[in-house]
């Protein structure tokens, strides 16, 4: 198989030879006989499905990976870390030489990647963190990102004032946005946050909605609020809107339909940011071919992202929209 | 009347519990405005029979006629519009419903706004319960009544469906002495108005009293049907359990020691029970009897700690003693045969080997893991010892019979070091043949030098057993007779009832 | 015949405590979080807040109390308020339904629902457990299939009636929750349904041998909560503006929790209605005062679960010293 | 006194069916994914993998089988096991405890938590359904505050021992959890304390009657239970390589099904350990064929819900068609 090319670092050579010694042992080892011998096989495993970004790169990655003449199989894990621990190992089961790993969650996949990796199969991560065992990353710079997207709301208020943040803890690039929204309050010591909630995966709108709806009612002057992706903009949002407050200002992440809806109307939600996923998907694609024919592929790529404001919201909703209405039914 | 119409005709029935054949090809023949008699050992499948004819359970093979026209029951609803209907052998009420919901209940009264009209249901209940002479605040939570009203709720309940064939499964098991007199009276002038009635009982006084057929069950087949005038008690007896009849009156001489085992003095516990005295020799057999609901369950199990002793001192062995639990009386040496098989003496879907030995695994353990070998070898002796009919000690409890259940309770207890032995009701529900070989157990029992307390409430019982009877009222002890006062069971009844 | 109890009063107090114990505990954290929070927590604005907070909670509730009643569980109700609001979101989206339409398919595929596990547990006689988690397994399998992870949304602005809304200043969302309310309250307590099912939860046997139609009955419990998890994915899709696939899947414990709490209220151990509303409350008012507080949202699991906890012993501890 | 049946042959093939059907089914399993995936499925690394993969749902299941032979359930393993890793992860990374002290304290801090359950249930007398319900929100909350939702990582090397290493090619948690499924075995088959919870589900009132401590029973077999959720946890987040504040939340719905699989395997609708091994192991080749298959994810779900609903129904019928 194509396996054995890869780059010749240490792990994958110790397991070469724990496989040969397997293979001798069994009549039938599965990578000899795999379906279609010399075919590359490319698993993408997908953490959750909920935010719109997350289904976009999820088909896009599966779309160009067929286009590019690869069998693709793909599972999604539902917001659950082992779940998608499992997920990984049944794809290496299947005999992927690739697996992609998008929005997965760093922590939870330490062991699975290393496990993949000592098989020879090369683990690449989409907004999943640094793994230790991946042969490449892609990520946005969700520090500078959500740089832009405080920045953004603390000059709105005048960098004086009361706001409500949003975020939780279970993905790193949100983590890295809380992470700002902290130093930024550190730096800003006229805005003082009043309200901290703490949202979570699934029902991240409703827990948004109703933690904002409560905290409103206790701290009427909040003028701004700070939170790290569009599902808990938009909770946030309709909380205000339900309570009447039409003047407080809020960012989000990720360019949910909605949220550019809400940009185009001038409504609480004033920005938002999307990656470009066109772009991150075929540099995925490239990485995956230079593996295949064993060259070295740098670790780290960037994912661009664009923020989307009442400027340019017009084109993103056409956009948008007509991906809904491709891959809708 | 020369030919007289036939309500129910039961041809060929059958019915199957897995593998145990409960009813096998029975035939059934009751005549209109009859009272028919159904009489049998426990699990001669008497009440499967009837549970077939009322749609309860569905018959496996066989067919059922009533008033000449097959029916094709499949539930009580359907029985009910058949007009016919049930005294199950179970209280069947909700306890947490008023008196009037459970007459009702299943036929409530509604308004034109299809909401239940409570007030008008209160007042028909009031009619229905005067018209049975039964004395019940309509109002009253079920659960606040005692044992026996709740056997007259059950039974008002059923009458007053008006239906045209009853089938009462054993109505006066929990019932005392007067009410069944009423109640006898009662089943009488409902044949007078023409209707059928199907009556299960093991009390063969009251069959030969007010029954015009009997019709006999062993071993789940029909053996015959008599007219009760042309059969002897004895034919019966021996038509049920295919041998001839032992006499019941088995009582030895008195033999009792002076040395006082266990002392009651003043005992009271919430639940009723209200300043009672008395004392248990050694190698005695003490009698309670009681009209139902008079206490004497309540009395012993706060005796044995099972419910809490409010107040009073009890003696054993020399020695003033409080029982927490049931677990320390019963290291100390007192057992209690519960009156409630099914539900307070066996686990019904484990096998009569686990059963048995659950009280005494202790004996067959070391370090927590139970010696399988030396358990069995145990309950098999206990097997012959007691006499108990099984294909196999791995079987379910639930397969047998009454009256072995009852001796797979026992089997329990013995081989333990037990001082005093306490039977409540051991022989409620039991047929003749198990009744007079669970006497001779506990005759047998108390010749070997444990004491024995006996809670029943059958006169006969009581008189052919015990060496003194104690009478207990509304939860006082209201008098201990000796031998030559109770051979009158006026006497006993007098005082139970109390004046 | 019956006996005049010797302690009568000191039964009483302990009785009125475990009777009214969870509302009196209610009171007292109205009482807190009013002296917490003066200016805020007692407004009106405020107390719409909670009540259009609890309003999903307490109809999965109302409907779920219905089925455990009868002493049978419903582990769908989670699982099928997400499945339905999907199914609303693409009555509307997908295929155009108008808005009343789509609410009376929903409400209908509601009742199917949970005729489905009424029929699995009554006359397939499946355990209630296994069959409703079974049922639930299933139906969050199809609506995965259906939308594939993905939310839906862009609904009609007339959709918004259901949970967006205001009417004469109150969210309607309130009045959908009331009215659900009083006519399970009506049906339980009024009708033959509501007697044969309090019956049935009471002594099962007894109530088919006075020839009830227990599994008729038992059907129709199961109807009851389907709808009611018809009406809350119709609120919580119209108040979240979108139907999401998984929108109500973590309700089911909560409402379990508010049934349980709600049957120490008034009577004693029985579930009922009013207690069940009494529980949402509990848990909304208790929600909503911690984050005005501005405590942190891990400590209000702590607290809500210590107040759970709570409710449940003060009744059980009552009930073991009676026997 | 007992008759031969008449219809014995008849009554053997259907008692078959209903008490090996699970196992059949298993089996029937087996042989598709092996038609339709001959290479792969049946490989030995793939059936290692299929075990590896139901080593924390049937540690977890058997603990519970044993919670649920006494007629009660235990909500709390769910929350039990993520919180339990989380202490394991503190310990090692916060503390610097070492790997095995760690690993008993986890274990004994399982075994408390059961505890509390059991005394709750048992002692108090909050029905066992609440009663665990509030003590895993109470967990769960306690979890979420010392975390704050921050997963620990960075454990020892060693600590891999548990999930993630390899001792004869084979991944050591299956040791850890056939050990943990034998013992218990032994000590439902065995010991008085297994005797003593058979009688218990079987009749407490009897079971009291005879002398057996029926509570203390009862929390023993809670213990059992948060031993096993200890185990899992250990095992999970030696696995994952972290200790997820969340992990082990999701497995307290597969762990019921998979019990109430288990009973239809065997015993006739009786829980029993190896009849939970069947059900974990039926859920974990569904799991695993299916993605060997390329089945949709979605598809599986439905696919889940489908078998568990036939396995529970199959015995069920048969049960009912017996009256
Ligand atoms: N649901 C059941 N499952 C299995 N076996 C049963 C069931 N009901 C009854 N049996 C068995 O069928 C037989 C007949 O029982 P049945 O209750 O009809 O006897 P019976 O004559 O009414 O006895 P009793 O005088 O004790 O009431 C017994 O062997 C009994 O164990
Ligand atoms: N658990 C209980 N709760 C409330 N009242 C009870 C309870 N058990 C029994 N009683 C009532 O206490 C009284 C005494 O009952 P007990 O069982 O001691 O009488 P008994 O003389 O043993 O009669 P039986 O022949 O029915 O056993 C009855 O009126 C009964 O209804
Ligand atoms: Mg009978
Ligand atoms: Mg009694």
């Amino acid at each position: 198989g194509c396996t054995t090319e890869s780059p010749a670092d240490a792990p994958v050579e110790e397991t070469s030879k724990e496989e040969k010694a397997a293979a001798t042992e069994e009549s039938s080892d599965s990578k000899e006989t795999a379906p279609m011998d010399g075919d590359v096989v490319v698993g993408v495993s997908i953490n959750a499905l909920d935010a719109i970004n997350n289904r976009q790169v999820f088909e896009l990655m599966q779309e160009k990976v067929k286009a590019a003449g690869y069998e693709c199989m793909a599972t999604n894990a539902n917001g659950t870390a082992v779940q998608q621990s499992t997920d990984i190992e049944n794809l290496v089961q299947q005999g992927c030489n690739v697996i992609v790993v998008l929005n997965g969650d760093t922590d939870g996949l330490t062991n699975a990647v290393k496990e993949a990796a000592s098989k020879g199969v090369h683990v690449i991560s989409v907004e999943s963190g640094y793994i230790p065992g991946i042969s490449a990353y892609f990520t946005k710079n969700d520090f500078a990102l959500g740089a832009t997207m405080y920045m953004m709301l603390a000059s709105e208020m005048g960098y004086d004032g009361e706001i409500i943040a949003t975020g939780h803890n279970e993905h790193p690039a949100i983590r890295a946005r809380v992470n700002v929204q902290e130093a930024m309050l550190k730096e800003y010591s006229n805005i003082k946050l009043v309200n901290r909630i703490t949202t979570g995966y699934p029902g991240t709108t409703e827990l948004a909605y109703n933690g904002v709806e409560s905290a409103l009612q206790q701290n009427p002057d909040v003028e701004t609020i700070w939170c790290t992706f569009d599902l808990e903009a938009l909770g946030a949002a309709q909380a205000c809107e339900a309570l009447g407050k039409t003047d407080i200002k809020i960012v989000g992440a990720d360019g949910e339909i909605d949220v550019l809806y809400e940009i185009r109307d001038g409504e609480q939600i004033i920005a938002t940011s999307v990656a470009d996923l066109e772009a991150t998907t075929n540099n995925v694609i490239e990485t995956i071919a230079d593996l295949e024919a064993g060259e070295n592929v740098s670790m780290f790529h960037e994912m661009p992202y664009i923020m989307i404001t009442k400027e340019n919201v017009d084109e993103w909703i056409e956009k948008t929209e007509s991906y809904l209405k491709e891959n809708g039914e | 009347m020369a030919e007289q119409e036939l309500a129910v005709q039961m041809v060929n029935i059958s019915k199957y519990f897995g593998g145990i054949c409960a009813v096998h090809n029975a035939n059934l023949t009751v005549k209109k405005g009859t009272i028919h008699a159904l009489l049998g050992e426990n699990g001669a499948g008497k009440s499967t029979l009837m549970k077939m004819l009322c749609g309860l359970l569905k018959c496996d093979e066989g067919k059922v006629y009533l008033f000449g026209r097959e029916s094709k029951i499949k539930s009580v609803m359907e029985a009910q519009v058949q007009k016919l209907a049930i005294v199950p052998q179970e209280l069947a009420l909700v306890e947490y419903f008023t008196v009037a919901e459970n007459i009702y209940l299943g036929r409530e009264q509604c308004n034109k706004l299809k909401m239940i009209d409570r007030q008008l249901m209160f007042e028909e209940t009031e009619k229905v319960l005067r018209d049975l002479k039964i004395d019940l605040d309509v109002r009253a939570k079920v659960s606040s009544l005692s044992v026996s009203q709740k056997q007259m709720l059950v039974i008002a309940k059923v009458l007053s469906l008006n239906a045209e064939i009853i089938i009462m499964d054993e109505p006066t098991a929990r019932l005392g002495k007067q009410e069944i007199d009423d109640f006898l009276k009662y089943m009488k002038y409902l044949r007078s108005q023409g209707k059928t009635i199907i009556y299960i009982s093991h009390k063969l006084e009251e069959i030969f009293e007010i029954c015009d057929e009997i019709t006999v069950l062993r071993d789940g087949e029909v053996i015959a049907t008599y007219p009760v005038a042309e059969i002897t008690q004895e034919q019966l007896i021996k038509d049920m359990v295919n041998r001839n009849s032992e006499s019941l009156d088995i009582r030895k001489e008195t033999k009792i020691l002076d040395e006082v085992i266990l002392q009651a003095e003043h005992v009271s516990c919430d639940k009723m029970v209200k300043d009672v005295s008395f004392a248990l020799h050694k190698g005695e057999i003490l009698g309670f009897y009681g009209l139902v609901g008079s206490g004497r369950t309540e009395m012993i199990r706060a005796l044995l700690g099972i419910d809490p002793l409010k107040s009073g001192v009890v003696t054993y062995k020399g020695k003033q003693v409080r029982f927490k639990n049931i677990r320390e009386s019963m290291k100390a040496g007192l057992v209690l045969i519960p009156e409630e098989r099914r539900k307070q003496g066996l686990v019904m879907n484990m096998s009569i080997r686990k059963n048995a030995s659950l009280t005494k695994l202790k004996n067959f353990s070391r370090l927590g893991f139970i010696d399988q070998k030396k358990e069995k070898e145990s309950i098999l002796k206990s097997k012959d010892n007691l006499q108990l009919a099984c294909a196999s000690i791995e079987n379910s409890a639930g397969s047998l019979s009454g009256g072995n259940q009852q001796k797979v309770v026992l089997a329990k207890f013995i081989d333990m070091p037990v001082d005093i032995y306490i039977f409540d009701e051991p022989t409620r529900g039991i047929d003749v043949g198990a009744k007079s070989e669970i006497y001779s157990l506990i005759e047998r029992i108390s010749g070997e030098g444990a004491s024995v307390i006996i809670i029943s409430s059958e006169i006969p019982e009581v008189q052919s057993i015990c060496d003194r009877i104690a009478i207990m009222k509304e939860g006082e002890v209201v008098k201990i007779l000796q031998p030559d006062e109770f051979r009158n069971a006026e006497t006993i009844l007098k005082y139970s009832i109390g004046g | 015949m019956l006996k005049t109890a010797v302690k009568d009063k000191k039964i009483r107090i302990s009785e009125y405590a475990t009777k009214y114990g969870t509302i009196l505990f209610l009171i007292f954290m109205f009482i807190v979080f009013s002296a917490l929070q003066p200016s805020t927590f007692l407004s009106l604005g405020n107390l719409l807040t909670i009540l259009r907070q609890i309003v999903i909670l307490s109809i999965l509730g109302t409907g779920l109390t219905v089925v455990m009643i009868t002493g049978r569980i419903d582990l769908t109700i989670g699982y099928a308020a997400s499945f339905l609001g999907i199914v609303a979101g693409a009555l509307m989206v997908d295929f155009g339904v108008p808005v009343w339409l789509t609410a009376i398919i929903t409400l209908i595929v509601g009742a199917i629902l949970g005729s489905l596990s009424g029929v699995a547990v009554a006359f397939i006689g499946i355990p209630d457990f296994i069959a409703t988690l079974s049922i639930g397994f299933l139906i969050s399998g199809v609506n995965q299939a259906y939308t594939k992870g993905h939310p839906i949304s862009g609904m009609p602005e007339e959709f918004g009636v259901f949970g967006a809304q205001f009417f004469m200043g109150i969210p309607t969302s309130i009045f959908f929750m009331i009215i659900f309310l009083i006519i399970v309250f009506v049906l339980l307590n009024y009708t033959r349904f509501g007697r044969h099912v309090y019956a049935i939860g009471g002594n099962e046997e007894s109530t088919m041998m006075s020839g009830v139609n227990v599994k008729k009955n038992l059907i129709w419990s199961y109807v009851v909560s389907g709808i009611g998890a018809g009406l809350a994915a119709l609120i919580l899709s119209s108040r979240l503006g979108t139907a999401h696939p998984t929108a109500g899947d973590d309700y089911l414990m909560e409402a379990l929790a508010t049934v349980y709490v709600g049957g120490t209220a008034f009577k004693n151990g029985e579930f009922n209605i009013a207690g069940t509303f009494v529980g949402a409350m509990i848990i909304g008012v208790l929600t909503n005062g911690l984050t005005l507080c501005n405590v942190q949202y891990y400590n209000q699991d702590i607290a809500k679960g210590l107040v759970i906890f709570l409710a449940v012993t003060i009744t059980s501890i009552q009930k073991t010293r009676k026997k």
